[in-house]
């Protein structure tokens, strides 16, 4: 059951084709991977996705619905959300108000309620505080929600991402890199974070370089090389294709030239 | 009740009080409009000075001066400031019509005198018996300088320039258009510019095109120089006519040889001046590094003095009292000519100078006596 | 080449490095490794110049002179390149504008042999030189952002993650093109999450935790040490 | 559920209390203070009610305007007009100025929003400016010679009820789901569009508040100066507006009103000055943002000090009903 | 045909008014585009220099290029002062908080002039003779031709200047990234001083040549050209020197044409409308670069 397709879609940036005729299905509850070199076009697909970028040809929809043309902020309503490679919070806020801040699409409370501040409004407003607190906890950040969110640390920040991004409750979570600038053992812990929203029921779809990662926690992967897909499938055939090995993952056993 | 708070009446009026008699200056010395205040305060400084080597009523007469940086809220709080802080009886300014009406609500309705010195706008004195001014009007002045430009001189054509957002400017030309036509001259063209526009290139070019036989702007100085420098470079042989507000040294110090012929009116000129007049323009020069006073100064000079006499005539330094003697002042013979305040207390200041600018100077033209009814 | 002594520093009340003593000699490569937020990146910004250290008895010497709380600029002519965690190329230049700038303390033109000693190591840098560095992908980024400060031609690199965010083979490029730096002769202060490969190339390492240096030793050593593998190494 | 009720129906109550106390305190204020001292407190509040809209626009959510004094001046003549010429009651004009202005928040708004940073400040500058010519060249307000007779009716009490209306309504704001979207936006703007925040929805909406409150500024001004003429609401205005908001710190509602009175008050404070005020005027701005670059109030977290003094008045009335 | 005539003596005229906008923009964008900061003190500096040449011009020793070159100086010597006293020390901290800093340094130094000068506007002595050229039935005066050269001939030395000499491209590093600039070794104190000593010069000449042309100097004659300054480099693309220049034409000709068109009530307006238009089209100035950060 396909929750989001790809059909044929294609942008170029002047004469560079970042990404080319490519056809992606995305199940309902599974956690695809996407990988391939840099600039392969990884993040420009999530670009597309999110209507950040539109579409030079093809077609790209959700439930079956298009989403071409739709501006960004109503595709957060439609239940895709999304982290950034480059980490972008809300800096000069609190924590707890960059999570509140993703559930915006989630609550209905409009000018009407901030002046009037009838019960129905703070009903939504407990509700809204209550779930960001869940997805604080979730990601291990509770302690940290009244500091500033630039004042975090860079995996600290990773997390609070994902905890923005998951408070609207999305159908399909999209992660740019989740785990860049995490050591190891951070990984680890990200890892199984990752296995447990998806066993909420959300689907996820993911851009990652980390072979660990990617390797150990997605059911499906694609490969993007100069922006067309070429490979798809399990960990395990990916592993073994040629073409990937080739083009990304490389030896895997890299051995000092000069030392040891 | 009325007045109750007033100060000068807690001194006993007459000459026992050692206190001085304390004067506000309300006008701008920053901002864009500071040039009207500055030159005011000048005159006013003059006055003051003069004053004080006798003294009125035995006490000395002190100036409190602010700026209200050309802007309504500040010139509120001044002209608050003034009386119920600073205690003056009588406060000269503001030199423009828009401040001047804000400031006469207020000191109208705390019975304080208030005199503007260069105001020409409608609705000023109407605000109440303590609000008066001394200048020239332009309803009097104008009409003459057009009957004499259309029917003296023969100059039928006339483009007509206003500065739009001057409101002087624009009362101005509306008397002077209704005094073009009703002299049987017509406007040919009609042009607008702004304060502190320095270019204006465009509307010359416009004007040469309908070939006027006179000019007629209704702005300041500054404006009107540059204008006559931009028409002579285009090759517009025709003159400037224009109201009190071309007065200044600056228009032949900006527009020099481009400015010569150009005709307008004043109800002060140092030229052919009476013997009060020479002795004030002295004594100025000797103060001012040899500066010739303006209008604004000698209007300045003049309301303080006239203020001090209604005092003096009517022994109280109580603005309650010495309003009614100042309301009834006729024919003062002022620096900047004789002043007599109508019913109204509207003033009627006469002669009406007709001045033009020759070898770089003002040049009396004609003197136009008012009638005063 | 490098020495620190006591250097403390703040972020307002944040204190982000507690009384860090660290060395680095001449030819070595020295790994810098940590949790996130432990005070690796402000140890480098310390060392650039770009933070000042808080306490007096501070004190950094680089070549045998004293460049606590010297400006950057100084401190890079004296022969230090650093390369900032998230690449800081310009964004609005050319590739080839970027990698002028890396040479801009070196007097007149950069000769071609630097620009071929960049390509050689970033062939897609060649490929991309008009491209304005805004828009290049991470990896790309990455590749400019080490490619500049080796046109400086530095006695000593600091660098700060050169592998985040770039692809498997990349990252064991990229470490070798660090080892092959190193072997032409440019000491390095290498910071990295990848611990692996960090000691796989470095002779010394030190471990950072919360602001305050916990271990130290040879990479060999390091590298075997239970607590590391755990806690760094993920195993 | 009953006890909600009664929480907001409480506060309701609070909120009328504190707007009665207001006005009372002010009434009797103004009996005492002498004139001078008592207009300074007038303009106080009116610059306040205009910098707070300011500060949602730009402190809050981060577009820089630089054209408050189109909307103070929409303002000041739409109730100039409405209680001369139609004989609106003062009140009503004052809201017929907020209105008036809102909507041309809102009218301008959607074309320029989609310009950011210092584009949209410039546009918003160029508005201000056409603005001002057309008001010098309309018949309603009479061009340049000004629009004459307006009732003074502003009175301290008056101007201080608004102003605290304003404060409370803008704090509900700022802690409101709408208030949160605009501060994401000033944030960042495509992070914000990708959790579904409409960016150009609440941009309209902080410009239409924004502006609405400049109205009634306006409108305040123009009924106590009684007289009002397009120069009044030249470009300084506008800078004189903005410096409140960035000299209080940005986004700072006590900020704000540090800004308003500091600002409001300094012109008059340092008229012993004489000669040198507006010099000196000059290198105290210099001066305090070199020493408290943030603003005045700014970097200090007092949004969350007023969340928890509004929860002390709130636990301290809740004591009290025990 | 008088109206052609006519139109094309207008469309010189817009010309040379768009030259002085533009002479002053130029500088204004390049601080703005190096800095990244509205200086609103930019009008104020360019006032100065008007006012330097006008004393220099005034001692009778001195003809139209010292005249020039004292201004230039002077104003050059200002603008770092200004920067080191009153934006230095702010720059790290919100733009905003510069532009603040910026106007009270623009309060200051038109009440400075104010006091030491008088505020009445100042007639420029004659530098060198005007003299008119007829070419068919519209002129030209040689003011008008002096303004369009010295503005072509400046966006021209400073666009080569900034895009190819390496103390340019450090001035571009320092506007992207101040940080990373410093880690290539550039001086960053240095870099601003010197954008900020060559764009006050710049002030300084336009003032002077401004002076000359108009013949008119005023203590706040600052705060109209800075504000069409503004609008010019926004209008051209904030930071694009060849951008400054066809701004400041552009509102120059809109304008006139706005005279042209009897409406000369609303010039203003015009030319701020047409920003805008533009504006809404080309969202980041006609020859600015749309500014492409990648997500
Ligand atoms: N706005 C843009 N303008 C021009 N080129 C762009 C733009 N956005 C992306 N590109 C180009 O498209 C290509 C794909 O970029 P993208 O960011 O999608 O790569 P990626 O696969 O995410 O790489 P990485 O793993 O390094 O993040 C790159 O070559 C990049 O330079
Ligand atoms: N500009 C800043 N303002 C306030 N705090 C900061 C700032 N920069 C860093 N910090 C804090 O200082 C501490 C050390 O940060 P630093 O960036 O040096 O860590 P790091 O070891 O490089 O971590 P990472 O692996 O995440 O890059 C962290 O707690 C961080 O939150
Ligand atoms: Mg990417
Ligand atoms: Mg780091």
């Amino acid at each position: 059951m396909s929750l989001l397709t790809l059909d044929n879609v294609t942008i170029r940036f002047g004469g560079l084709t970042a990404v080319d005729t490519v056809n992606l299905e995305v199940k309902q509850g599974e956690i695809l991977a996407l990988i391939g070199p840099n600039g392969a076009g990884k993040s420009t697909v999530f670009n597309l996705i999110t209507s950040i970028y539109q579409p030079t040809e093809g077609k790209i929809s959700l439930d079956g619905k298009a989403l071409t043309g739709i501006p960004t902020h109503k595709i957060a309503d439609m239940g895709i959300t999304r982290t950034f490679q480059t980490i972008r919070l809300f800096p000069e806020l609190s924590v707890l108000d960059n999570v509140k801040i993703g559930a915006h699409c989630r609550g209905k409370a409009g000018l009407f309620h901030a002046f009037t501040r009838l019960p129905s409004m703070k009903r939504e407003e407990a509700e809204m505080e209550e779930n960001a607190i869940k997805a604080l906890e979730f990601l291990d950040l509770a302690a940290k929600r009244e500091d500033m969110a630039k004042n975090l640390s860079y995996g600290e920040q990773r997390r609070l991402e994902i905890a923005r991004a998951l408070v609207s409750k999305p159908k399909i979570l999209l992660l740019d890199e989740p785990a860049a600038g995490m050591n190891p053992q951070e990984k680890v812990v990200l890892m199984e974070m990752i296995r447990r929203i998806r066993d909420t029921g959300i689907t996820i779809f993911l851009v990652e370089h980390d072979m660990k990662l990617v390797m150990g926690i997605s059911e499906r992967i694609a490969v993007l090389d100069y922006g067309k897909l070429i490979a798809k499938g399990t960990p395990l055939e990916v592993r073994s294709n040629k073409a990937v090995i080739e083009a990304y993952l490389g030896s895997g056993e890299f051995k000092s030239r000069i030392r040891r | 009740g009325c007045g109750a708070s007033k100060p000068a009446e807690t001194a006993p009026s007459g000459g026992e009080s050692k206190e001085p008699i304390k004067i506000g200056f309300l006008g701008a010395k920053t901002g864009d409009v500071a040039i009207y205040g500055l030159n005011t305060l000048k005159g006013l400084n003059m006055a003051i000075e003069e004053l004080n080597k006798e003294g009125v009523l035995g006490r000395k007469v002190q100036l409190v001066e602010e700026d209200n940086a050309g802007q309504k809220d500040q010139a509120i709080n001044i002209t608050n400031k003034l009386i119920s802080q600073d205690k003056v009886v009588a406060i000269v300014g503001d030199p423009t019509t828009g401040i001047t009406r804000v400031a006469g609500q207020i000191a109208n309705s705390k019975n304080t005198v208030i005199m503007s010195a260069g105001s020409t706008g409608t609705n000023v004195v109407e605000i109440g018996p303590y609000v008066f001014r001394d200048t020239l009007l332009d309803t009097i002045a104008a009409p003459a300088t057009m009957k004499y430009v259309i029917q003296d001189k023969g100059w039928k054509n006339v483009a007509l320039i206003t500065s739009k957002n001057n409101d002087y400017s624009v009362s101005l030309s509306k008397i002077f258009s209704d005094a073009i036509k009703s002299n049987g001259g017509n406007i040919v063209i009609e042009e607008f510019i702004q304060d502190k526009d320095t270019d204006f290139s465009g509307q010359i070019t416009k004007i040469k095109a309908a070939n006027p036989d006179v000019i007629v702007f209704s702005g300041y100085y500054t404006e009107g120089a540059l204008i006559m420098k931009k028409a002579r470079e285009v090759g517009i042989k025709a003159v400037m006519v224009g109201g009190d507000g071309l007065q200044g040294d600056d228009l032949m110090k900006i527009g020099g040889a481009a400015v010569e012929g150009s005709i307008s009116y004043a109800g002060f000129s140092p030229e052919q001046p009476t013997p009060n007049t020479e002795k004030f323009i002295n004594a100025f020069k000797a103060k001012y590094n040899n500066e010739l006073p303006d209008l604004f100064a000698a209007q300045g000079y003049d309301a303080l003095m006239i203020i001090a006499k209604a005092i003096k005539d009517s022994g109280s330094a109580d603005p309650v009292k010495f309003k009614d003697t100042l309301a009834q002042t006729k024919n003062y013979d002022g620096v900047s000519g004789s002043i007599t305040f109508q019913e109204s207390r509207e003033p009627i200041k006469s002669p009406v100078y007709l001045l033009e600018v020759k070898d770089g100077k003002f040049a009396l033209l004609k003197k136009v006596p008012v009638e005063v009814k | 080449m490098l020495k620190l002594e006591n250097i403390s520093v703040s972020y307002g009340s944040i204190k982000a490095l507690h009384n860090i003593s660290l060395e680095v000699k001449s030819g070595e490569i020295v790994a810098l490794i940590g949790a996130n937020g432990a005070g690796k990146s402000t140890t480098l910004r310390t060392i650039s110049g770009l933070e000042k250290p808080a306490n007096k008895d501070s004190k950094i010497t680089f070549k045998d002179v004293q460049i606590q709380g010297a400006l950057p600029h100084k401190i890079v002519e004296m022969g230090l390149s650093h390369v900032p965690e998230g690449r800081r190329v310009f964004p609005d230049m050319s590739v080839y504008e970027n990698l002028l700038m890396g040479a801009h303390i070196r007097k007149g033109k950069p000769d071609q042999g630097d620009f071929d000693r960049v390509y050689h190591h970033f062939p897609r840098l060649k490929e991309r030189i008009k491209q304005l560095a805004g828009t290049l992908s991470g990896g790309e980024q990455q590749m400019l952002a080490m490619g500049r400060a080796l046109m400086a031609r530095p006695d000593l690199l600091l660098l700060d993650e050169p592998s985040m965010g770039l692809a498997p083979m990349l990252v064991e490029e990229i470490f070798h093109i660090i080892e092959d730096i190193n072997v032409a002769g440019t000491t390095i202060l290498l910071v990295e999450q990848n611990a692996h490969l960090a000691l796989e190339i470095s002779n010394r390492a030190y471990v950072l935790e919360t602001g305050e240096i916990v271990l130290e030793g040879l990479a060999r050593d390091l590298a075997e040490n239970e607590d590391i593998r755990k806690a760094y190494l993920g195993e | 559920m009953k006890k909600l009720l009664d929480n907001w129906l409480i506060q309701f109550l609070l909120f009328l209390c504190v707007l009665g106390l207001t006005a009372f305190i002010t009434d009797a204020i103004g009996n005492v203070l002498p004139p001078y001292l008592l207009m300074i407190g007038l303009f106080i509040g009116i610059n306040l009610i205009m910098a707070l809209g300011l500060n949602l626009i730009t402190g809050v959510t981060g577009q820089l305007s630089l054209g408050h004094a189109a909307f103070m001046s929409i303002g000041a003549y739409a109730s100039a007009i409405a209680t001369v010429n139609y004989h609106v009651p003062f009140l009503g004009g004052v809201l017929i100025g907020g209105l008036v202005a809102c909507l041309f928040g809102i009218v301008i708004g959607f074309p320029t929003l989609r310009l950011t940073g210092d584009y949209l400040a410039i546009a918003t500058l160029g508005f201000a400016e056409i603005v001002r010519v057309q008001f010098t060249n309309m018949k309603i307000t009479n061009g340049a010679i000004g629009f004459l007779g307006i009732q003074g009716s502003t009175t301290f009490p008056i101007v201080m009820t608004i102003a605290v209306i304003t404060l409370v309504l803008m704090v509900w704001l700022e802690n409101s789901r709408n208030g949160r979207a605009m501060l994401a936006i000033r944030e960042d703007e495509i992070a914000s569009s990708a959790v579904g925040i409409n960016t150009t929805l609440y941009k309209i909406q902080a410009f239409a508040i924004g502006a609405f409150c400049a109205g009634v500024g306006g409108a305040l001004f123009a009924h106590t100066t009684t007289f009002i003429q397009p120069t009044d609401f030249g470009f300084m205005k506008s800078v004189d507006i903005l410096s409140i908001v960035v000299l209080g710190g940005l986004g700072s509602i006590p900020g704000t009103i540090i800004g308003a009175i500091v600002l409001t008050a300094a012109p008059e404070i340092l008229r012993p000055l004489a000669n040198y005020r507006m010099m000196v005027y000059g290198v105290l701005l210099v001066i305090i943002m070199i020493f408290r670059p943030y603003g005045l109030l700014g970097g200090v977290n007092l949004r969350q000090a007023v969340r928890r003094a509004f929860m002390l008045t709130k636990k301290k009335q809740a004591g009290r009903e025990e | 045909m008088p109206i052609l005539n006519n139109l094309m003596q207008q469309l010189v005229n817009g010309l040379a008014l768009g030259g002085i906008y533009a002479l002053i923009a130029l500088g204004y964008t390049m601080v703005y585009g190096i800095i990244g900061m509205i200086n609103f003190a930019y009008g104020e500096i360019f006032m100065f220099g008007a006012y330097a040449g006008l004393v220099l011009a005034l001692t009778n020793y001195v003809n139209v290029y010292t005249a020039l070159l004292g201004a230039t100086l002077i104003t050059m010597i200002l603008g770092v002062v200004i920067e080191r006293v009153a934006y230095k020390p702010i720059r790290r901290s919100s733009r905003l908080s510069a532009l603040i800093s910026a106007i009270g340094v623009s309060i200051f130094l038109s009440s400075f002039m104010v006091r030491v000068k008088g505020p009445n506007t100042r007639g420029f002595p004659t530098l060198f003779e005007n003299r008119i050229f007829e070419i068919g039935n519209f002129q030209i005066t040689i003011y008008q031709i002096v303004i369009i050269g010295v503005a072509g001939l400046m966006m021209l030395g400073l666009h080569l200047f900034v895009t190819y000499t390496k103390m340019g491209r450090a001035m571009r590093a320092c506007a992207q990234d101040k940080d990373a600039a410093s880690l290539m070794g550039v001086n960053i104190d240095r870099v601003i001083s010197v954008t900020f000593a060559i764009g006050s010069g710049l002030a300084g000449t336009a003032g002077v040549l401004a002076g000359i042309y108009f013949n008119a100097v005023q203590p706040y004659m600052g705060l109209l050209a800075g504000l069409k300054a503004f609008a010019a480099a926004v209008l051209g693309g904030i930071g694009s020197i060849p951008g400054a220049m066809i701004g400041g034409i552009v509102i120059g000709l809109t304008e006139i044409l706005g005279i042209t068109v009897n409406l000369s009530e609303y010039k203003d307006a015009f030319a701020f409308a047409i920003l805008i238009l533009v504006l809404l089209f080309k969202p980041s100035g006609i020859m600015g670069r749309k500014a492409n950060k990648k997500v």
